[in-house]
């Protein structure tokens, strides 16, 4: 079981590491000569919103990632790494961090990358009167200034060893001092937007004055919207783009042996979230969740909804990719229908119990449900499957407020973020109702805490809580999958697709 | 002439007006908050109604209507909700792409059905009017989808003549383009080909059937004269109608089609602007595909009235 | 041409029809020849089978058609055209839909005269002489014209003109006249009378109506059930016919100036066979007064005799006077009506309007609302056990008139009064019991009865709900009802599908009856029969009104049948009264002129006969523009002078009742009018059944 | 004594149609073959819980993608559902939803249709002008509409149907009603005091009954592919309904792995849809219906 999961990491790290030998080949050999050349056209969903305070999708990311620079970035093994910001300094206490920006570094209209630059963007996400989806996070920064002409440096109320993750967040790119209107796509990134047609594609060309050294590696980026996954695979087949991620597994499965195009597989922490609203019947009472916990075949989810493709998951959020945080012997309760069926009888529903269950249109979801369906019906769950369009579920708030529903959630490179958002007691999308002082306690203590050996006990403790008792179900962690043609390099698929780098991608 | 036209075109303005009326009722009670769908699931409420307020949503809707009619045929279309740009361009310039895809499927189309209906006719009960009958039928039943993907997998990924996928770039010359048009214009073919054909070759049976071709032989006119001159003459006078009516199913294969292949243009817009709630565009594209079906009857009243002796212009 | 031993079949499911059965004819140059039969006689077939354009269902299934000696089965598409087409021509029934609406008339024509289809300003001459030729006043302005814009007559003139364009050799005439009014009937057949006279040509002309074959035609073949029973010159087939079946449609035609007191028609009894169901043995001998056991078993064979053919065992009886081929008189004799009856239906000043929709434009210009004024001022009365006929062509408003009457449509102005009390306009304002009291048959047969409902439902729901008959009652009722207009009672079971046109104007008339109406309006209710079923509704008619005392207003613009069936006539013309009187007075001078032409149109059946020709010019007008003055002026034959034009007529008074609206005194009408058909009410016809004529 | 006669009579005679119109169906071979695909649809859409041998939502893990086998004659899908099964759920689906949206359209239609044009005057004018709006939006689009209004649901793609189909009926129905209303029949009831409904229930329906059989025929076979084109898009019925359309959709993603997942609801909705075309082409020709654009 765990075998799997580790084969997957393993595999993926060796061919990264692969990937990386070959960039930095190239990027070796490309130093002294290469000016960006070919076009790189890449197949995605259609974004919408491209302010970066809203931006959230994968292909919203992309774009953002594309333009604009982070002031850090975090590299396909979660280590963070240096982007506008070549070199920071943590003080001993934990609550000063002191960056130094690329000197070199200008806006597509010419004008320099300054210090004022990066504290306009991060009092615009912190702005707790803006109330933007960033503003929480940030909430404990206590200023962000100017020290230098280039030069910015944080201060926080308090510690937290998960901040240089934080300032990479998606929405975290580097704007302009005093933007407001993002239409015009002024950033400092590897790629310059020449057109944008929304619901089309986006056109993009390489950064003349980009400060990274060797990027992009293209002269020509266009991103091609589709708003079906088949209609972009039709289109990798034909050979009218050359990337594709985010691939549906079935669409995945079939280019196996497609001559001419290679296929992508990253474990990902991603997840789906089949959670039981836990402050009111049913799910209040600990003997239906762990009714649910133990009807749920997590293994057999797997192969079936992602075709084994998944890793396996022991409701919690804290997924093997994790490493030292992830606690391999925090499972839930072994599967076992009679015993489900038994407690369910003791909670007072002797002829089983009747939800809706809520999920949107999107993705493996509705998979998920339906075997979900069929394997809590053997534990007396008589479950009616409602799946509904993204807008509907998410529009007005009522994923947070159904007893019981399907969520995904995306990929994040530290654990703390879910444990915040979706689990601490007055986490902001606490959709299972979940209260436990106790966890909060370890919550708190993991997010502040400076000393690692602490913070992965915290974890392990959570996962343990959460796994037993947890009003969750998370039943594997999907992969981030893809395809890209042959002849192209450098590409390194990120478990969040969109924060993948396209800059460092080479035509044939 | 000119009075006729004026009261088509007050026909037409009169359907518009109640037509966008419903257009805009049935958009303004799509459920979900649009300022939530706007800001995303991560929105607080203070932000919510501060672009609610923005957005003129608290008002009373007679006014958000007449607002919005006037606003529209003012030329001023709104911004995209979703996507924050100018929604006129956005659908202008599908639209183009929308025009250029329906133009090649009509004229691939309309000749097609027109000369298989009369062949079909004039060969009635024969063995050609069975193979014409025949294959009209089961291309009725195959949906736009359907046909749209096994053309996909016979011509791209079999033969490899065509490319399986429509996402030409904007400003693509037309002959550029014309590769990537076959496939959808074909798909859209078929759905309106069986039915055109049909009706055809209807409306020729009844010609065929009327005195008038008695005359005509017995003054004896050679065949072909009689079917050119006379029969087709009338014949192919509600096939103007016809193919007026069948624009707007081309409306409705169009929105299935581009959405098979990728195609952008309003269909696939639509599609979008449902999935994201984004009201405005959605009305616009709404309103400029009535529109189109709109004029397109008028085009096909005027001709019909033109050709036909029977209508006095007045 | 010659038939020889033509047999023409439709194919029905796998086997064939045969619907003309070995007809032998011969058609030469000169000669105009009569076909006539009633509906189902197989003429058109026949007709069809001559030109050579049966159906595609249709086919020769034997005999042979020489035209110019030569087996026309025999030649090619090409040569058909060629040999064929380009020297026979048709002049069919209906002229709108046998012109291409598409094209202007003056193309047509051309057509005729070159089928390539080239246009020539030689041809345009030729064509136009043609159009002159056919009286068509101005070619130029006709010839530029599309058919819809042309009125009937004048339709029918361009393919009279077409059909001479091509010199044929043969000209078939089908039913020509059959759906004009009397008055283009008549100047349309004196125009094929003058063309047939004047080219020699070859004609058959196809027709239903005696009149208009005696009228016409130097020779008649009579068809029955697909086949030809008897064949003879004009003069001697209208006088002395040697088939019974020919003797027995003579007899079921009223004659202009019989009425039904002094004559009693002679219906032929049963219907005509289908093809599909022929009686073995002589195909009349069901419906013959003379069948005997041989009729019934051996098909009589086409005899010659002096001057023609014949197909019946029993006519040398016949001719020698020892057989009565007429029916038998009906039973029982029609009395005449009180005199001082009262009235039971008054009409006053009725008018009816429908008013024209105003364009945008007009309505902002504040132009008056301009209406089609059907009827413009009809005053009727009806007597209670009377008949009161209503005459006039088409447009004239007769058919307006009735269903304003009767509340169908809300009249715009006038008074109706039934038994003394005014009627609301709107019918459905109108008491159950004056609905009840005033009924009415419609025109036609097909329409006359709702498809989907069985006689007796028809029927049962009038009993209950006018006649307030119990519903266990209702069944009893039906049958005494259907036995009251001749049918068998097992009627109540069949579908109108079921029935032959004249047993559905029965059970049309027994529906009206079921209410026991005080007043009965028939609106056109024989026209659309065959002369025969004709007869014996009419007769019914007669019976019934005796029987049940009421009062009748009878609508028609057959003459004929009009001054057999009425005691008082009017004569409307653009929604006007313009000559009213007792029947006998108004068939005989002084004469409305307009009445006059009318009288003067109706197609006598009596061959040789010369009479008087009155013929109007022109169509009627608009009855959107109706004319000033007198409505007649535009047309009238006696125009006197400018107070035609400018001052409505006078009406002048005689004699009885009798009132004309005319400029000019009765005196000087009747000095210059001679009376139209015999010597002012005596059947003009020779031999014709006058009253107890069985001999 | 005689009303039980005529009732039987009326059996009979209703008996007698019925045979006549299936006789006349059966005289060619397009109009049987349509009449009888459609009868089987039917027929396996009312047994069909009872004659599949899955539900068609069980999912049985060991036989996941399975090609067509006698266990699964139609192969089974990616969760081990059995296609067949599902594609016979789905023809119970599609007449529940196509059919009974097409049923309330008709009924609504002819009602809205015979009083309006029955009645005349404004009632008729504003009525129709309603309808012609309804129908200056293409069918698509109005339904594309309406379910983003409504919401995607079993309920909203039946009354999207409704929508946009009476407005049609209704137009059918009201040629009809304008012809017959003239007739003298009908005139004949008028005079004898009939009420309005019983003229319209009794003398004009049942000359509109022949149009509307070929028009609810045509309708429905629109509504197959209605229903299948909102769920291919994804805005009618959602999974894990085994909507054809929804399957179609579905299996797109499948169409390199597990064929047979997209050519049998592809070959149930082209099938249905031919024989319910071919059979209102049977009908037009038995009842006389004239082509209507």
């Amino acid at each position: 079981m765990f075998m799997n999961v580790w084969k997957n990491v393993r595999r993926t790290r060796l061919r990264t590491v692969v990937a990386a030998l070959a960039a930095a080949l190239l990027v070796g050999g490309a130093v002294a000569q290469s000016a960006p050349s070919g076009t790189l056209r890449v197949g995605m969903e259609t974004p919408s919103k491209l302010d970066p305070a809203y931006a959230s999708s994968d292909a919203e990311i992309a774009v953002l990632n594309a333009v604009y620079d982070y002031l850090v970035d975090v590299d396909a093994d979660n280590n963070v790494q240096p982007r506008l910001a070549t070199s920071w300094k943590v003080s001993s206490d934990g609550l000063t961090y002191t960056f130094e920006l690329a000197t070199d570094a200008t806006w597509h209209d010419g004008s320099p990358v300054t210090a004022q630059d990066v504290v306009y963007t991060f009092d615009r996400l912190r702005d707790p009167a803006a109330k933007l989806p960033t503003s929480d996070l940030y909430a404990d920064i206590a200023s962000v200034t100017a020290s230098g002409p280039h030069q910015v440096t944080f201060t926080l109320k308090k510690t937290n060893p998960f901040f240089l993750y934080d300032l990479s967040d998606n929405h975290a790119v580097i704007v302009k001092n005093g933007t407001t209107d993002f239409t015009a796509f002024d950033g400092s990134g590897p790629f310059v937007v020449q057109s944008y047609h929304p619901d089309d594609r986006m056109e993009l060309t390489a950064n003349p004055h980009y400060f990274m050294p060797g990027k992009p590696g293209v002269a020509k980026l266009e991103l091609i919207f589709f708003s079906d996954p088949a209609a972009e695979v039709s289109a990798l087949r034909g050979g009218q783009i050359d990337l594709a991620t985010r691939l549906p597994t079935p669409l995945y499965q079939s280019l196996a042996n497609v001559k001419g195009i290679a296929r992508l597989d990253v474990p990902t922490n991603g997840f789906n979230v089949i959670r039981l609203r836990s402050d009111r019947a049913p799910g209040n009472d600990p003997r239906v969740v762990e009714a649910l916990k133990l009807a749920v075949d997590r293994q057999a989810i797997t192969d079936a909804v992602t075709q084994g493709l998944g890793a396996v998951g022991n409701d919690t959020p804290i997924g093997p990719l994790y490493k030292a945080y992830y606690d391999p012997n925090a499972q839930p309760p072994q599967t076992d229908a009679a015993k489900a069926r038994e407690l369910l009888k003791e909670a007072g529903y002797p002829d089983g119990l009747k939800l809706d269950l809520h999920t949107p249109n999107t993705g493996d979801r509705p998979d998920l449900a339906v075997v979900l369906k069929q394997q809590l019906a053997k534990a007396g769950f008589d479950i009616n499957v409602i799946v509904e369009p993204e807008s509907v579920y998410y529009g007005d708030n009522k994923w947070l407020d159904v007893d019981f529903g399907i969520t995904g959630w995306g990929s994040r490179p530290y654990p703390q973020f879910y444990l915040n958002v979706m689990l601490a007691c007055n986490a902001k999308w606490n959709e299972s109702h979940y209260c436990n002082p106790a966890f909060d306690a370890l919550v708190e203590d993991a997010g502040t805490t400076l000393d690692a050996a602490k913070r992965v006990a915290d974890y392990h403790e959570i996962q343990a809580m959460l796994a037993s008792t947890g009003p969750i179900v998370i039943p594997y962690f999907f992969p981030q999958l893809g395809a890209i043609r042959d002849g192209f390099s450098g590409y390194q698929l990120k478990a969040f697709a969109g924060r993948s780098d396209l800059a460092a991608v080479h035509a044939p | 002439m000119a009075r006729f036209l004026l009261r088509r075109a007050g026909f037409l303005l009169l359907t518009l007006v109640f037509t966008s009326l419903l257009i805009f009722l049935i958009t303004q009670a799509l459920p979900g908050d649009v300022a939530r769908i706007l800001l995303g699931r991560e929105a607080s409420a203070q932000a919510l109604a501060q672009l609610r307020a923005q957005l003129g949503l608290d008002r009373p809707l007679p006014i958000q209507y007449l607002t919005w009619l006037g606003d529209f045929v003012r030329g001023d279309w709104g911004t995209s909700f979703s996507t924050g740009q100018p929604v006129r361009e956005l659908v202008l310039s599908r639209l183009g792409n929308s025009l250029q895809l329906a133009g090649l499927t009509l004229l691939i189309a309309v000749p097609t059905a027109v000369g298989l209906g009369v062949l079909a006719a004039l060969y009635e009960e024969s063995w050609i009017d069975t193979v014409i009958s025949l294959a009209s039928l089961s291309v009725v039943g195959l949906p736009e989808f359907i046909t749209g993907l096994v053309l996909i997998q016979v011509f791209s990924f079999r033969l490899g003549w065509l490319p399986a996928n429509s996402s030409i770039a904007p400003g693509t010359g037309l002959v550029a383009a014309l590769p990537y048009l076959v496939l959808p214009a074909l798909t859209a073919t078929l759905v309106l080909l069986a039915y055109v054909a049909r009706l055809t070759r209807a409306s020729v049976l009844v010609e065929l059937g009327r005195p008038y071709v008695r005359t005509a032989v017995l003054k004896g006119v050679p065949w072909r004269r009689v079917v050119i001159a006379h029969v087709l003459r009338n014949a192919l006078l509600p096939t103007i109608t016809v193919i007026a009516i069948s624009f707007g199913w081309l409306i409705s294969g169009l929105i299935v089609v581009e959405n098979v292949f990728n195609y952008p243009g309003l269909g696939r817009l639509l599609t979008f602007a449902i999935a994201r709630r984004d009201i405005p565009l959605l009305q616009a594209v709404a309103l400029v595909a009535v529109l189109g079906f709109a004029l397109a009857n008028l085009v096909a009243d005027i001709l019909y009235a033109v050709f036909n002796p029977r209508i006095t212009l007045r | 041409m010659r038939l020889e031993g033509v047999s023409v079949g439709y194919r029905r499911g796998r086997g064939w029809v045969r619907a003309v059965r070995d007809v032998d004819l011969t058609l030469e140059r000169g000669v105009t020849y009569g076909l006539v039969g009633e509906s189902g006689s197989g003429k058109t077939t026949l007709a069809h089978a001559v030109l050579q354009s049966l159906p595609a269902h249709g086919r020769l299934l034997g005999g042979r058609i020489l035209f110019r000696g030569r087996d026309l089965a025999t030649l090619g598409p090409e040569a058909r055209r060629r040999e064929f087409h380009r020297r026979v021509a048709l002049v069919p029934q209906d002229p709108l839909p046998s012109l291409n609406p598409a094209h202007r008339v003056g193309r047509q024509v051309e057509e005729a005269l070159d089928p390539s289809g080239r246009s020539t300003p030689e041809l345009r001459g030729r064509a136009h002489a043609l159009l002159e030729a056919v009286g068509l006043a101005d070619p130029e302005r006709v010839a530029g014209a599309y058919p819809h814009q042309l009125s009937g007559g004048m339709q029918q003139r361009i393919l009279i003109a077409m059909a001479l364009a091509g010199e044929p050799d043969l000209l078939v005439l089908d039913e020509p006249t059959t759906n004009l009014d009397v008055t283009t009937e008549a100047t349309i057949l004196d125009l094929v009378r003058r063309l047939v006279h004047d080219s020699g040509t070859a004609v058959l002309y196809v027709s239903h109506s005696l009149g208009v074959v005696a009228e016409l035609c130097d020779r008649v073949a009579v068809l029955y059930a697909g086949e030809m029973v008897e064949d003879a010159p004009a003069t001697r087939l209208f006088t002395q016919p040697r088939h019974p079946y020919t003797q027995g449609l003579l007899d079921s035609v009223p004659r202009l100036g019989s009425t039904r007191h002094e004559v009693t028609l002679r219906p032929i009894p049963g219907r005509i066979p289908p093809a599909t169901d022929l009686p073995a043995g002589c195909v009349f001998a069901p419906r013959c007064p003379l069948a005997v056991d041989d009729c019934r078993e051996a098909t009589p064979a086409l005899e010659a005799t002096p001057e023609g053919r014949v197909r019946c065992w029993r006519w040398p009886e016949v001719e020698a006077g020892q057989a009565d081929p007429h029916q038998p008189a009906p039973a029982g004799r029609l009395h005449a009506p009180a005199e001082d009856a009262e009235a039971v239906l008054e009409v006053e000043h009725l008018a009816k309007r429908f008013p024209l929709r105003r364009s945008l434009v007009e309505l902002l210009r504040g132009a008056p609302r301009r209406a089609v004024r059907a009827v413009e001022d009809v005053s009727l009365s009806v007597r209670r056990g009377h008949t009161l006929g209503l005459v006039g062509e088409s447009g004239s408003g007769k058919s307006t008139t009735a269903r304003s009457v009767l509340g169908l449509e809300a009249a715009s102005a006038g008074t109706v009064r039934l038994l003394g009390d005014e009627l609301p306009r709107r019918l459905e304002r109108r008491p159950a019991s004056a609905i009840r009291r005033l009924q009415m048959v419609f025109q036609s047969s097909d329409e006359a009865l709702n498809p989907y409902r069985s006689v007796g439902s028809t029927l049962g729901r009038p009993l209950r709900r006018m006649a307030g008959v119990p519903r266990e009652e209702a069944a009893e009722r039906v049958a005494r009802l259907l036995e009251s207009v001749q049918l068998p009672r097992s009627y109540a079971e069949k579908r109108p599908a079921q029935l032959s046109g004249g047993e559905k104007q029965r059970v049309a008339i027994a529906r009206a009856f079921a209410a026991e109406p005080e007043v009965l309006v028939f609106d056109e209710s024989v026209s659309g029969l065959d002369v025969s079923v004709q007869a014996a509704i009419l007769n019914l008619l007669g019976e019934l009104q005796q029987v049940r005392g009421s009062g009748y207003l009878f609508i028609s613009h057959d003459l004929a049948v009009v001054g057999f069936l009425a005691d008082q006539v009017a004569v409307v013309y653009l929604g006007r009264v313009v000559e009213t009187g007792p029947a006998r007075s108004v068939l005989s001078p002084p004469y409305h002129p307009y009445s006059e032409a009318l009288l003067s149109a109706v197609p006598l059946l009596a061959p040789g006969v010369e009479r008087a020709r009155v013929r109007l010019e022109g169509d009627v007008p608009s009855p959107v523009d109706v004319p000033g003055g007198c409505p007649f002026h535009t047309r009238c034959p006696r125009l006197v002078g400018p107070q035609c034009r400018e001052q409505a007529p006078p009406w002048r008074h005689g004699p009885d009742g009798h009132a004309i609206a005319c400029h000019i005194p009765l005196e000087e009408l009747a000095s210059v009018q001679t009376a139209l058909f015999g010597d002012g009410g005596a059947p003009a016809v020779p031999g014709a059944t006058s009253e107890g004529g069985d001999g | 004594m005689a009303r039980p006669a005529a009732a039987a009579g009326i059996v009979r005679r209703r008996s007698g149609a019925w045979r006549r119109l299936l006789r006349g169906l059966y005289a060619r071979p397009s109009s049987a073959l349509g009449a009888t695909l459609a009868a089987a649809f039917l027929l396996l859409a009312l047994l069909g819980p009872w004659v599949t041998p899955y539900g068609p939502l069980d999912q049985d893990f060991a036989a996941r993608s399975q090609p067509p086998s006698p266990a699964h004659p139609f192969g089974t899908d990616h969760l081990g559902r059995d296609v067949l099964s599902r594609v016979v759920a789905g023809d119970r689906d599609i007449f529940l939803l196509a059919g009974s949206g097409t049923l309330v359209a008709v009924l609504v239609g002819t009602l809205v249709g015979l009083a309006a044009s029955y009645r005349g005057g404004w009632v008729e004018e504003v009525t129709y002008r309603v309808f012609d709006s309804l129908l200056a939006i293409p069918a698509l689009l109005l339904a594309l509409l309406l379910l983003g209004s409504l919401g995607p649901s079993r309920v909203s793609v039946l009354a999207v149907i409704a929508v946009a189909y009476t407005p049609i009926v209704a137009r059918v129905v009201r040629s009809v009603v304008l012809d017959t209303k003239t007739k003298e029949y009908v005139l004949a009831a008028r005079m004898q005091g009939e009420s309005t409904a019983f003229v319209l229930g009794r003398e004009v329906l049942p000359s509109v009954l022949p149009a509307l059989a070929v028009e609810s025929a045509l309708r429905f076979s629109y509504a197959i592919f209605l229903v299948a084109s909102l769920g291919f898009l994804g805005v009618g019925v959602q999974p894990p309904n085994p909507d054809w359309g929804l399957m179609v959709s579905e299996a797109r993603d499948y169409v390199y792995l597990t064929p047979w997942t997209l050519t049998f609801p592809a070959l149930a909705i082209s099938l249905l849809v031919i024989a319910v075309n071919l059979l209102a082409d049977g009908l037009k020709r038995v009842l006389q219906v004239g082509d209507t654009p």
